[in-house]
């Protein structure tokens, strides 16, 4: 219990993927009889992180569309603990299930069960596990350097090339390392901005955040002193936007990364210095996995990899009157939600004929 | 009381006993080790629960559940065992009110000014002079003995329990003491008294009851009574009965001691002790016997003198060097640091001999039992059997196992402290039957007690140990329990 | 001289020691020693201060309340959803965590005073059963204002701006929990100090055996230690979600381990040698200096958790070196 | 008859509990009771057990070691920098961590036994101060095969084949990891029962002043039994290297409670009533078969936490209420 580092938001998007290998088979077999066939499948999905509103929207989005396809979700949760992901890897292939989905695995520390998958012919979908190596399954990514360069030129841009600004970023986590080496490359290239403040800590993300900026922000305590923060994971930009807020120091900016129904009510609040996040839509995440699955199923190609391209969201984009979830943050930002990736006629088709039973 | 019986795990404690106390009179209840005295007056004063039998106060027929039951009857008690009754990071002045703060009752607040004029106020009374403030866990033990007596004076109460407050306490403290009991007899509380002392019991009580046990034996004024009445009803038969000596061949020097110094406690002590002879040190209670025996087996630091043993210098660092260089001890704190009452009869025994009951570190199960099995055996150790917990086994019984584990070893010299507290005759027998077997087999043995008449019984030599210093030596026939008392407590009168 | 001069230093070493590292700090930054500061740093330890004065009372009765972390998680999220969810109205919102901290507590101590089984194994599986209630209580979401539920909807409340004001605002200038703190660490060591229930504890944890003979109902007085631990844990929890201005799952995890380590610095102030409020205070100030100094210098967080290991070590080695030299 | 039904109840319950477990989620999916699934949880307790065999160790000499699950963390970031950072061959790679582990011991045992501070506070300020370290050993990051550097280079090594098998691999169709499991177990249990040394531990818990009187060196014992306890968890961090094929960081953190549980567990495994080395693997097993067959059950696993927590206070409250009414 202690230090458990939930580092659940950087799943990513959804919808505006557009897979990098294009091959979307679009054969349109007749659906009805396969839907008996597809019926009632037992799927695991084995994640590493299940905490926070981000795991908790990914999983609903699996469960929906598995639901829609009438199968059975089974959630192996790991406490952020590859461990005893591997063993939840592990039994999910000694119990047989008919497909299986990884959420942020590990290529070390799946390998040896993913091969046992593969010899007892079990499709799996990866969603961020770096396994692209790995022949025969589908990884959905979500491309996180992208994901830090559009908050950071939008920074850059609204503090006009220069300024003080906090990173809060922790290591430790291959989503983070790869946000930092986007920010490695944006300090080097705006040299009028300078990095004045630097922490992190996973264990107690939002607390800690908040604290620590507190103290940030009375060493700076005159207004221009500090520019902006940069926080690399919605965990940190929550504590950040309340430590700014409760401070007066209205004339910093918060830009996150990941984006939950929670966050994106911080967005939408005119008071809250947080004004700008890129992310991709948890919910359709596990969507797209779902899909790819069950083309699985269906004994269709799917390619290698799939690439989940990052929305960037800004607070001038959202509706000033009304408070929105990401299930309506298609209407405003293009893009968003909205994706039909992976989706297939017979999937349609499928989909309907479950619906009709 | 009337027809009191109490047993703990098989022991018959106590057997349908009655007893009585008046107001306004001093009660003296006698009774060797064992006899139920102390269990007695814990029913009395709510400690425990008696199996059988009733309790009446001025007639009125009471159930003591709980102590403060029998506070509220009245009924006051200073435990033998003083540590259970105090609370060490406490102040004197919360120690002395602790039933007050206790109870349910009375007011929430504190004021902390008049509990401390108020706790002032009674220890002025029994001469106690440190601040009120103090912590009790920095205080002496007779400090703490003297805090009890303090809290029991500060109740209001119509009978007063003191079990064994002499024993740690100095004489001049022991005359305060007497000086209140008297007082409370004026006016018109009744005290019953404990004691192992018969001369102060004779000088200071007014009827004496005499158990042994378990069983009241006799009840009678004092005026009516010799001190060898008494004495004969305690043990049921004379003293030379209850000493068996065993001859043993005495020879070389195995234990030599020269000026060895520790603390305020030990005072450059000189002294030998021959193989096949019994060395008793006795001295009242504080003299410092205990920590002697401590220094020596290396359990306290010592801060000069030299040992030898066998002729060869002992180390004295720590007990694993004395237990190497050839010294047991039998420790005066048996459930604390004699044995393990956790752990199986079995595992006690071979605790000492463990090195050599293995071969490249592995134990052999069949050398520790038959080990076991021979010393349950030889000591006559009661117990279902080798794998029984010590926890379960009577005190005699226990003593016995603290004695049994360092058979295995070769020690050449036993150090016994107060082998004979809380135990029981039978048993007491048994462990001077030991004791002499160890001294015919060429053992040197120091035997520590504040028990005069054992001393008298069994020793070859007894040296009286005063205020951390040896201060005289008898042979063997040359001294009487008189002799032993006036050098024992010589020092401190000559200071006077 | 030097005979008094060397109590002195241990009684006083770990106030010292706090007073040094101000001064430190101070010279380090000019920002740093400012009220507005200060009054961030007592903020940044309210919290964990409630949850510290929940297991300063657990341990002075002699036991140890590993729960107190998974309690502080359930009634953050209690105290949320029963503004997000149920639109109670504030009084509600603040009494019903006290209700789940006191439940909490009644449990550890019907394990532990009841049943007997020993304080640490039995507040272990407490934590364990409090932490999956917590959990299942929301099904894994965290609980904010107009939160869309699991099943479609949105919920209705908001998180009240009197309920926010608690853990965010200021009277007279002080941050409303700072207030809040220091009332409670008076209150509890005024309990301990001068009534007679809290004298009783400390009778209870000091030697339960002399406790009982004195009369005292021991199990009654070890219950409502475990009672009183959950309730500070409790109030730790609201202030958690008052202060970030959601119900985060699992916000108590991290707590449990930083409360012990303030109520451990804190055996050191005035050379206790035991379970203090006044140290318990003291430890979480001294922690919390640590983490704000640190973090104005720019420290990596992970040389904090080392300054702050090695703090506790130099606290407890010299009150243990001076308490053990004292009794041998 | 009733009267002897009662003890061997009490006696045998966990087991009969454990049993009683198999055979319902036996019942309930075709698919648990395969020696598949079963070296499956095996395997999968196998770091805990580790973890927990040196908990058993210091607590056996009644002390509490929280620091194990700093040391895993440790242990694991250390093994992996071994590899991939300097290219150490297998035999270093493997004994540096135990060197690692011992010197984490030797620090608590110089803080508990020489400092004398309560063990409970010396390895929490320890459990801090390693924490602190492997992190900053790391500066945060994870460590796997070709990681880019901080200072922008790709690190030279990988996790090497041999080593992974040690984690991965099966020996006759065992999973490697859980033999080496069930010597350690059989190994402590032997030392424990058959040697010298693990008597003297035994002893010295039950009562140290006692055990020192009877000519043990204490101190010495004890200082060893921390040794032990941090080189488990050190093997507890090298394993999970192997197992996951990387170092993490703060791998160890859930494994101190973790741990814990699966040795409070074993309290009650023929109602010992104290630490003992079959009841914690016991202990573990049940944990793990819960987590496998509850999983199966598709039951959420924030109510696996519910059902793990009743599991343990059910077993030691059958424990201890049996030892309490002996007692009594
Ligand atoms: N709590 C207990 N559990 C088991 N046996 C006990 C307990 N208390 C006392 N006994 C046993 O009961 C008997 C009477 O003990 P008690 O303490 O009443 O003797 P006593 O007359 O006070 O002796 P002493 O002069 O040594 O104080 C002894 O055999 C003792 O071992
Ligand atoms: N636990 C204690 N705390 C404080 N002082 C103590 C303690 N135990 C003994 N003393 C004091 O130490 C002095 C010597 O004690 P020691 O135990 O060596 O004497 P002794 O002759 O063995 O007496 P006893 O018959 O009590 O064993 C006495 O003044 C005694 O009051
Ligand atoms: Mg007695
Ligand atoms: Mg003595």
């Amino acid at each position: 219990a202690c230090g458990n580092k939930d580092e659940n938001n950087n799943a990513g998007s959804s919808a505006s993927a557009s897979p990098s290998a294009s091959a979307e088979p679009s054969e349109s077999a007749s659906a009805a009889p396969a839907a008996d066939a597809l019926k009632g499948k037992k799927i695991a999905l084995v994640m590493r992180f299940n905490t926070g509103t981000f795991s908790a929207q990914y999983v609903d989005g699996v469960k929906k569309q598995v639901a829609k396809y009438g199968g059975e979700v089974t959630v192996l949760a790991s406490d952020n603990d590859l461990a005893k992901m591997a063993a939840n890897l592990d039994s999910a292939v000694t119990q047989k299930f008919d497909g299986i989905l990884v959420d942020h695995g590990d290529a070390a520390a799946l390998t040896n069960g993913l091969n046992n998958a593969k010899a007892a012919g079990i499709p799996i979908v990866a969603f961020d596990s770096g396994l692209n190596a790995f022949e025969g399954i589908t990884n959905l990514a979500q491309n996180d350097q992208l994901l830090a360069q559009l908050t950071l030129d939008k920074l850059a841009e609204e503090a006009g090339g220069k300024g003080n600004i906090v990173k809060v970023w922790v290591a430790g986590f291959p989503p983070m390392e790869s946000r930092q080496i986007s920010y490695k490359s944006f300090i080097e290239k705006n040299t009028g901005i300078k990095e004045i403040a630097a922490f992190g800590d996973a264990s107690n993300p939002q607390l800690d955040t908040q604290n620590k900026l507190e103290a940030v922000l009375k060493q700076y305590p005159n207004k221009g002193d500090i520019t902006a923060v940069w926080a690399s994971w919605d965990e940190f930009a929550k504590g950040a936007a309340n430590a700014i807020k409760q401070a007066g120091r209205d004339e910093i900016k918060v830009y996150g990364i990941d984006l939950s129904d929670e966050d994106l009510k911080l967005i939408q609040d005119p008071t809250s210095p947080w004004v700008a996040s890129a992310a991709v839509d948890p919910t359709s995440i596990g969507t797209v996995q779902v899909r790819y699955l069950y083309q699985k199923f269906h004994g269709e190609t799917t390619p290698p990899e799939v690439q989940l391209e990052p929305i960037f969201v800004h607070r001038d984009a959202l509706p000033k009157d009304k408070v929105i979830t990401t299930a309506e943050l298609a209407q405003y930002v293009p893009g968003w939600g909205s994706s039909d990736l992976g989706n297939t006629d017979f999937l349609k088709e499928l989909e309907t004929a479950v619906g009709a039973q | 009381m009337k027809g009191v019986s109490k047993s703990f795990a098989g022991v018959k404690a106590l057997k349908n006993v009655d007893f009585s106390v008046r107001g306004g009179e001093i009660h003296a209840l006698l009774g060797a080790n064992g006899a139920g005295k102390s269990t007695l007056m814990k029913i009395l004063s709510g400690a425990y629960e008696s199996d059988e039998g009733k309790i009446e106060v001025a007639g009125a027929e009471y159930d003591f559940r709980s102590p403060s039951d029998a506070k509220a009857a009245g009924i006051h008690c200073v435990y033998q065992e003083v540590d259970t009754s105090l609370v060490p990071h406490l102040s004197v002045s919360e120690n002395i009110s602790l039933d007050r703060l206790a109870s349910s009752k009375g007011k929430a607040w504190l004021k902390w000014g008049s509990l401390h004029e108020e706790a002032k106020s009674v220890l002025a009374r029994i001469g106690f002079s440190e601040s009120p403030r103090t912590l009790v866990r920095d205080l002496t033990l007779s400090e703490k003995q003297l805090v009890l007596i303090a809290r029991l004076l500060a109740q209001e109460a119509k009978f007063a329990i003191l079990d064994e407050p002499t024993a740690p306490l100095s004489l001049e403290e022991t005359e305060k003491l007497f000086g209140i009991m008297n007082g409370l007899k004026d006016a018109g509380i009744g005290v019953i008294f404990i004691s192992h002392r018969l001369p102060e019991v004779f000088r200071v009580c007014d009827r004496i009851t005499v158990m042994r046990d378990g069983e009241r034996v006799l009840t009678e004024n004092k005026i009516d009574l010799e001190v060898s009445e008494v004495v004969r009803a305690m043990l049921g038969r004379t003293f030379e009965e209850e000493f068996p000596k065993l001859e043993a061949k005495i020879g070389e020097p195995v234990l030599s001691v020269r000026g060895l110094e520790a603390g305020k406690r030990v005072k450059g002590v000189d002294l030998d002790v021959r193989r096949g002879e019994i060395v008793a040190v006795v001295g009242l209670v504080g003299a410092g016997k205990t920590e002697l025996s401590r220094v020596l087996f290396g359990a306290d630091p010592a801060d000069g003198g030299t040992v030898t043993v066998g002729g060869r210098p002992a180390r004295l660092g720590s007990p694993a060097a004395a237990v190497g260089s050839g010294i047991a001890l039998v420790p005066e704190e048996r459930r604390k640091e004699g044995i393990l009452v956790r752990h199986s009869v079995l595992h006690n025994l071979s605790l000492p001999i463990l090195s050599s009951i293995s071969k490249l570190g592995f134990l052999s199960g069949k050398a520790e039992r038959e080990f076991a099995d021979d010393q349950i055996k030889d000591l006559g150790i009661k117990t279902p059997s080798p794998s029984q917990l010590t926890a379960y086994l009577s005190g005699g019984n226990q003593q016995k196992v603290a004695i049994g584990k360092w058979l295995g070893t070769d020690a050449d010299v036993f150090l016994f402290d107060e082998p004979t507290k809380g135990v029981d005759v039978g048993a007491k027998s048994d462990i001077f039957r030991i004791i002499g077997k160890l001294a015919q087999q060429g053992k040197g043995i120091l035997y520590l007690t504040c028990e005069f008449a054992e001393a008298l019984g069994l020793a070859d030599r007894i040296l009286v140990m005063c205020d951390g210093a040896i201060v005289k030596s008898f042979n063997r026939g040359e001294a009487t329990q008189e002799d032993l008392l006036n050098y024992a407590s010589a020092v401190r009168e000559d200071l006077e | 001289m030097k005979k008094h001069l060397l109590p002195f230093t241990f009684k006083y070493g770990a106030l010292i020691f706090i007073g040094l590292v101000l001064v430190f700090f101070s010279f380090w930054n000019e920002h740093f020693f400012t009220y507005a500061n200060m009054t961030d740093i007592l903020r940044s330890i309210s919290i964990v201060t409630f949850v510290a004065i929940g297991v300063t009372i657990s341990l002075t009765v002699d036991g140890f309340d590993l729960s107190v972390g998974a309690t502080v998680s359930l009634s953050t999220v209690v105290t949320a959803t029963m503004m997000v969810w149920y639109e109670m109205p504030l009084v509600v919102v603040i009494l019903v965590p006290f209700a789940v901290g006191a439940l909490v507590g009644l449990l550890n101590a019907f394990l532990i005073v009841k049943i007997r089984i020993p304080d640490l194994l039995a507040t272990l599986a407490v934590m364990y059963i409090v932490n999956g209630i917590h959990k299942t209580y929301t099904k894994g979401y965290s609980i904010y204002g107009n939160m869309p539920m699991p099943d479609g909807s949105t919920a209705p409340g908001v998180m009240s701006k009197d309920f926010l004001w608690i853990g965010q605002g200021k009277l007279l200038g002080v941050p409303f929990p700072v207030i809040l703190m220091l009332l409670a660490v008076i209150a509890v060591h005024v309990f301990f100090k001068y009534t007679r229930w809290g004298r009783q504890m400390i009778m209870t944890g000091g030697n339960e055996e002399a406790a009982r003979l004195s009369g005292l109902k021991v199990k009654k007085v070890r219950a409502l230690a475990y009672v009183a631990s959950g309730v500070f844990a409790a109030i730790g929890g609201l202030l958690f979600a008052s202060r970030i201005g959601s119900g985060q799952i699992d916000a108590g995890a991290p707590m449990l381990m930083e409360s012990v380590a303030a109520v451990f610095v804190g055996y050191s102030v005035f050379a206790a040698g035991r379970p203090n409020i006044i140290g318990t205070f003291f430890g979480a100030v001294l922690m919390g200096v640590l983490v704000n100094g640190l973090t104005m210098m720019n420290v990596q967080y992970y040389n904090t958790d080392i300054v702050k290991g090695v703090v506790l070590v130099l606290a407890l080695a010299v009150t243990f070196i001076h308490l053990n030299r004292r009794r041998a």
